[in-house]
């Protein structure tokens, strides 16, 4: 194999459960984003157009979506003769099988594939969180410094210090602690699961985690603590820009909702940092003679006839004459039937929603569908490939999956596939 | 699963004249529907049709064809052994001019595939079809060619081909552009042809001095070869004008014909671009609107294709017309019956009026 | 997903564990053969001269070098827009994980990525045999006779059906009796482990085997015996040409000595039926002005200095000045130093055999590398990566492999890279 | 990770003639090394530095160019934005002859790229070299073109161009063939220049009617600019006659000098073909032979270049000679100093005899 100075792997095996049933049959970075691209497409561009040569995309629970819609790598120019995209599984050795235990168990089990590149640097990247980001600039930075890791950070507010792992610096931003959620932090700079090690040191670190029996094998937990007790310099990359991630139902709606409110911020626009995707073969999208369109995204294949307000469209979907759709995220292919009147609602791929549904935060009788453990502020959530039957009337705040179709056939039903690729 | 054909595009066709729209482009190099150009009906038809070699003839302003098909991989045709071949005409190296031996290059386009037939089409055609009942009904026959055609009523004055079919669709003479003469058989310019024929056919036409191959050319072996027709059912647009040019795109806000041309079982294939998803802005109106990705639509738009990047500033109003890419209409601009080609300006007020049979043509990069 | 009518399934998951050290980091598909070609290149390049254009690869054991190898498919011509080749590997889902089991079961556990072509037909292949075989003629031979399942069946020597799965058919070929290994066989047609289904009738018998916990989930074991009881037609495709299982070493050695003794027979020159393999990008192979070379198949990037004789030198292997190499497979990247002489020996990639070594049937002081289980016809093999030191006397039917390194140190060491990629 | 330079390789030199082996390809599509083109050096060295997007300036003879190179899949090159762009020259659609604008497709090719320099080099030039220091050394020095040189013995008559440099290797003066005066410095056609600097020259030299782009034009450009010498130490070949082609492929038998111009480390790429291993039968001898896959070796063979799909048959004897692809020698034949063209066919018995400097050559496809 070719030498690569840098590879970069993405981890995209978590199931992503506060998404619900959206990932039910679905790995967390394949979930549809802003109308035309999936979660995964912002670390796959951001590595083409850093440079990045060699991509491995670490992948366990539900992958056959996301192998599928990554494919060569050809849409993200990443389809290279020595090197561009590998999918990595679990795999089985003589020494035996295992699944990934940890983000850093699952490295630990590619050492030979990082290897087989001798690469001085390695990216450790996570496959749902949607920016911007020059790699190359800051393995630049990594080097320069002389670091052994680096580890991107964004200043957030002060008041959500507690749900981010926090960095605490000294003043030439080396990392001389690290608090995971701290109640009480030190400092706002919150890491963004963005790593660039020294491979050497890294492929050591892993191998003495991986001998430690009490480790989780996680890089948070115990890769990044293990290399600041053994007093190795690890330096906090100083990221500004759009950041999200994306791993819960509020935070997924409204990442999308920045797109329509603040297009300027993300500039999906931007010529010089393309975000690439996997373009489907749709015809351009249509305006029906009545329809109504007001701040809204929508892509190729799309149909609008009836109103849709501060919503986005994605690829292949259709909303019928009066229907209408507010503060919505319609996923690829997903249909909207005449009459139906949808709300703060992510529907998913491919799933019908009949004549005159009504899904709106203000429907006050709460039905069985509703689930406040994952969705909050009115939004609803309705699973890939269902059809939601005519007339049905679902409050805010529910969440409803192919598990409904058994105990509710009359107001859901399950499509005969479950698998749009 | 093999199908045995290879295909030929004639990729351009000097005698049909769109204006200021066919200076910087070939013929099937015109865009079309909002982010087709023609050359993309006439390979997705092939490549549905499971031809997997296709022959494209560009005899000159073929660079914007080139940068359209780049390695072919849009339509799964960066292949190791077949693929997309672009066959430019040979160059003399001592006088650097074309040695008029355009056939030379098809032939050895022609000897090199391994396929017992050829399917060649014209380069105007705009249609979503398979050739399999053609191949069938070619090999059946036991024809020497056959062509498609249908029975749309051609316009007199306008390069078009009509057959004279007896009642066994043979052919027995052609009548090109026909100014007096009408036929109820209209030629869609496709065909199929065993390749050994067609070799010395073509052969036969460089012995005698012939340099250029034109669909034209091919049906008048009637008198030498057997050739049939083949009646195609479905909807053909024939690129020969700008009225019709411009007509066929405003026929696509019918959602059957729309739904028929850009199938999801057979899909047009086109290059990919990388734009982000079309912004709808408050205040804006479309109705009837075929709009692209990268599109910012802040104006009253209704009955229009706007292709990848147009954008509509705000009090713009566009009836009726056709914007190609990249090209911005400015604030309170005011266009009915317009095509403004790729890269062009319409200044902020500016008024732009045309009519349904002669539109107002905007060229390439221009600032209006 | 495009539909597909054929979509054809790999198995390359087994260990191969009869090839011994051979396939201890390496899955028995990637295994060299024939001086430039992998096992996998014969029934990838089938699908691809055969048109099949959605391919699965089903990948369990060892497969970082087999994906690497396959990478995106486009050394077959198999990188396609809505196909191409697909490496399946076990993954999680919401019900569990689970690793194959059986072949049948890791078809069972891709069932949604079959669908996801809505193909009429299924291939079910082997990653493991040397064979020239268009698919399509066997697809449109059982679309004709209206079977239900076909399976490609050759003649064997009678003496030899005790090592096959027979089949036993009627006067039509239909099948009528399935005799695994039979002491006493009826027939001479041994399966090829070549299998075309309609899918349909596959998918409900896959579920059905699914659900029977007696059943090993086995194609040969369960599936057909299943079939067979059900009274469906299943269909014995003749095929005529040539057919090796490389699953022994004596017969990994003998179908790569095919190649030189009988090459007209699997015919590697034939321009309709070109077997693709992934291309070296190595200069021409050179024969320096010592080189003695008799009746031997040379690569890309292969050196000779000394003499080779009835050999397969394959790409990249370098045979030094004053080196006896006879009746012996290099495979790629392998060096035999001066004066070393090998007789029926098979050097795994990128082993250094050292000065004088001498490894030979007729050493006849047995040594501690004696392996008579898996080496038999006084063949020797020698993993890939390794060092045997100058010297060193080997006699025949050895095996040595890494774990030799750590016993017989003086004799053996690895090499430091175990991964060739 | 990314290097800031798009290459751009003149694909042909109408002066250096090779005889019939020039007659069907451009000089860079000259086959060399058993399975090289001369273009495969020059867009690997490219390739290798990091260069991910390359013109290739082809304006005559550029069929086998165009099938060699493909998508450029090859040499990785088929990328979405960057990659390899083949530059026909502009054909006009009516005169049907060359616009004698081959500048403005140059000038086209360089104005999209996004590079802030530009790598040109000569078609001829046989080397394994990274040109990251060339670039480096350029940008520190500030002059406005860096060439490379070396101090190789130029001969006299033969299409080559000495320079005069200063002490500060700064250019004084070019000589073109130079017939009477020698220098020290003798021109490795490679350059840098700065992206905006070399438009500004095309441009200028564009209305002031030249049509042509070569690279001693560009040097000629001594006297309006700073042009630099920069030494390169590694092997390099000019190919600029048919004895220079001859010895270029009989050194390839010195262990060093072909490991050092086919290095594992920076790989020289060319097209893939899939032909099964070269198989030497009993009774051949095969000694200082560089052979490709596919040959099947039956004879007496030393001192030879055999190419992919060459066949030498029982009882023939090759000495010091260069054999084309897929050409075959049949039994008994006797050759000694002699090149032959691909698709070639020896008869049995039949004997040529060259000499180093003069060798016997046979042109593609002929029988012999």
């Amino acid at each position: 194999m070719a030498h690569q100075d840098v590879v970069a792997l993405i981890l995209a095996g978590g199931q992503g459960s506060r998404l619900g049933v959206l990932t039910e049959f679905l790995a967390k970075p394949a979930v549809p984003f802003g109308s035309r691209y999936r979660i995964i497409d912002f670390p796959l561009s951001n590595c083409s157009n850093s440079g990045i040569e060699a991509v491995g995309v670490l992948t366990q629970y539900q992958p056959l979506e996301l192998n599928s819609y990554i494919g060569n790598g050809h849409s993200w120019d990443l389809d290279r003769n020595d090197g561009g995209t590998y999918i990595l599984p679990p795999y089985v050795s003589q020494e035996g099988s295992d699944w990934y235990l940890g983000t850093a168990n699952a490295i630990y089990q590619n050492i030979p594939f990082i290897d087989s590149f001798s690469p001085k640097h390695v990216l450790i990247l996570s496959g749902d969180h949607v920016y911007k980001m020059d790699y190359s600039q800051m393995v630049r930075t990594h080097t320069e410094v002389g670091a052994d890791a680096s580890i991107a950070v964004i200043e957030v507010p002060w008041e959500e210090t507690d749900r981010f792992g926090i960095m605490n610096t000294d003043e030439n931003k080396r990392i001389n602690e690290f608090d995971e959620k701290p109640a009480h932090a030190k400092s706002n700079l919150a890491s963004m699961g963005v790593y660039c090690f020294n491979w050497s040191s890294l492929r050591r670190c892993l191998i003495e985690d991986e001998a430690d029996p009490d480790s989780k094998n996680d890089f948070g937990h115990n890769i990044i603590p293990r290399m600041l007790d053994e007093g190795l310099f690890l330096y906090a990359y100083t990221f500004e820009g759009y950041w999200k991630d994306v791993g819960t139902v509020k935070s997924l709606w409204d990442t999308n909702m920045d797109v329509l409110d603040t297009p300027e911020v993300l500039d999906l626009h931007d010529q010089s940092w393309i975000i690439y995707s996997k373009n489907p073969q749709r015809p351009s999208h249509y305006f029906g003679p009545k329809a109504v369109a007001e701040r809204i995204a929508i892509s190729d294949g799309a149909e609008v006839h009836g109103e849709v307000r501060h919503s986005v469209i994605s690829v292949g979907a259709k909303v019928e004459v009066d229907a209408v759709v507010e503060d919505s995220i319609i996923m690829p292919g997903a249909i909207v039937k005449s009459g139906a009147v949808l709300r703060k609602c992510i529907v998913g791929m491919n799933t019908v929603i009949g004549s005159d549904v009504l899904i709106a935060p203000e429907i006050s009788d709460e039905n069985d569908f509703v689930n406040n453990r994952l969705c909050e502020a009115g939004i609803s959530v309705i699973a890939q490939d269902l059809v939601i039957h005519d007339g049905a009337q679902i409050s805010g705040n529910s969440m409803i999956g192919p598990g409904d179709a058994v105990t509710h056939p009359h107001i859901v039903s399950e499509m005969p596939t479950r698998y749009s690729y | 699963m093999f199908v045995n054909a290879m295909g030929l595009i004639l990729a351009d066709n000097q005698r049909v004249k769109l204006g200021p729209l066919s200076e910087p482009r070939a013929l099937s190099a015109m865009p079309f529907g909002g982010r087709y150009r023609i050359i993309d009906f006439l390979l997705s038809n092939m490549v549905n049709s499971g031809i997997k070699r296709v022959g494209v003839i560009a005899l000159t302003r073929y660079k914007s064809l080139m940068d359209h098909l780049g390695t072919g991989a849009s339509w799964d045709l960066d292949r190791m052994n077949q693929g997309l071949f672009l066959l430019p005409p040979y160059i003399n190296p001592m006088t650097r001019s074309s040695e008029r031996s355009d056939l030379s290059s098809i032939i050895d386009y022609i000897e090199t595939g391994s396929q017992d037939y050829v399917v060649i089409t014209d380069c105007n055609l705009i249609m979503n079809t398979l050739y399999n009942d053609l191949l069938d009904r070619h090999i059946e026959s036991g024809a020497d060619i056959t062509v498609m055609y249908n029975r749309d009523a051609l316009e007199y004055g306008l390069p078009n081909i009509s057959l004279m079919l007896d009642e066994e669709e043979r052919l027995y003479d052609v009548l090109a552009d026909s100014h007096t003469v009408s036929t109820e058989f209209s030629s869609i310019n496709v065909a199929v042809v065993r390749k050994d024929l067609l070799l010395s056919v073509l052969e036969e036409s460089r012995s005698r001095g012939v340099t250029d191959f034109t669909f034209l050319r091919l049906l008048e072996f009637y008198k030498q070869l057997e050739i049939k027709g083949c009646e195609h059912k479905g909807k053909v647009f024939r690129i020969n004008s700008m009225a019709n040019y411009f007509k066929a795109s405003m026929s696509l806000f019918d959602d059957d014909l729309r739904h028929q041309l850009f199938s999801e079982v057979t899909p047009i294939y086109t290059k990919v671009k990388n734009q982000p998803p079309c912004l709808v802005e408050p205040g804006s109106r479309v109705n009837n609107v075929l709009a692209s990705d990268g599109c910012i639509i802040q104006g009253d738009v209704e009955n229009c294709v706007l292709f990848r990047g147009v954008t509509v500033g705000k009090g713009a109003k566009l009836r009726n017309s056709v914007i190609f890419q990249n090209t911005q209409i400015s604030n309170d601009a005011d266009l009915n019956h317009v095509i403004i080609d790729k890269d062009s300006v319409v200044k902020m007020g500016v008024r732009l009026l045309g009519h349904p049979g002669f539109p107002v043509v905007i060229g390439k990069g221009s600032i209006v």
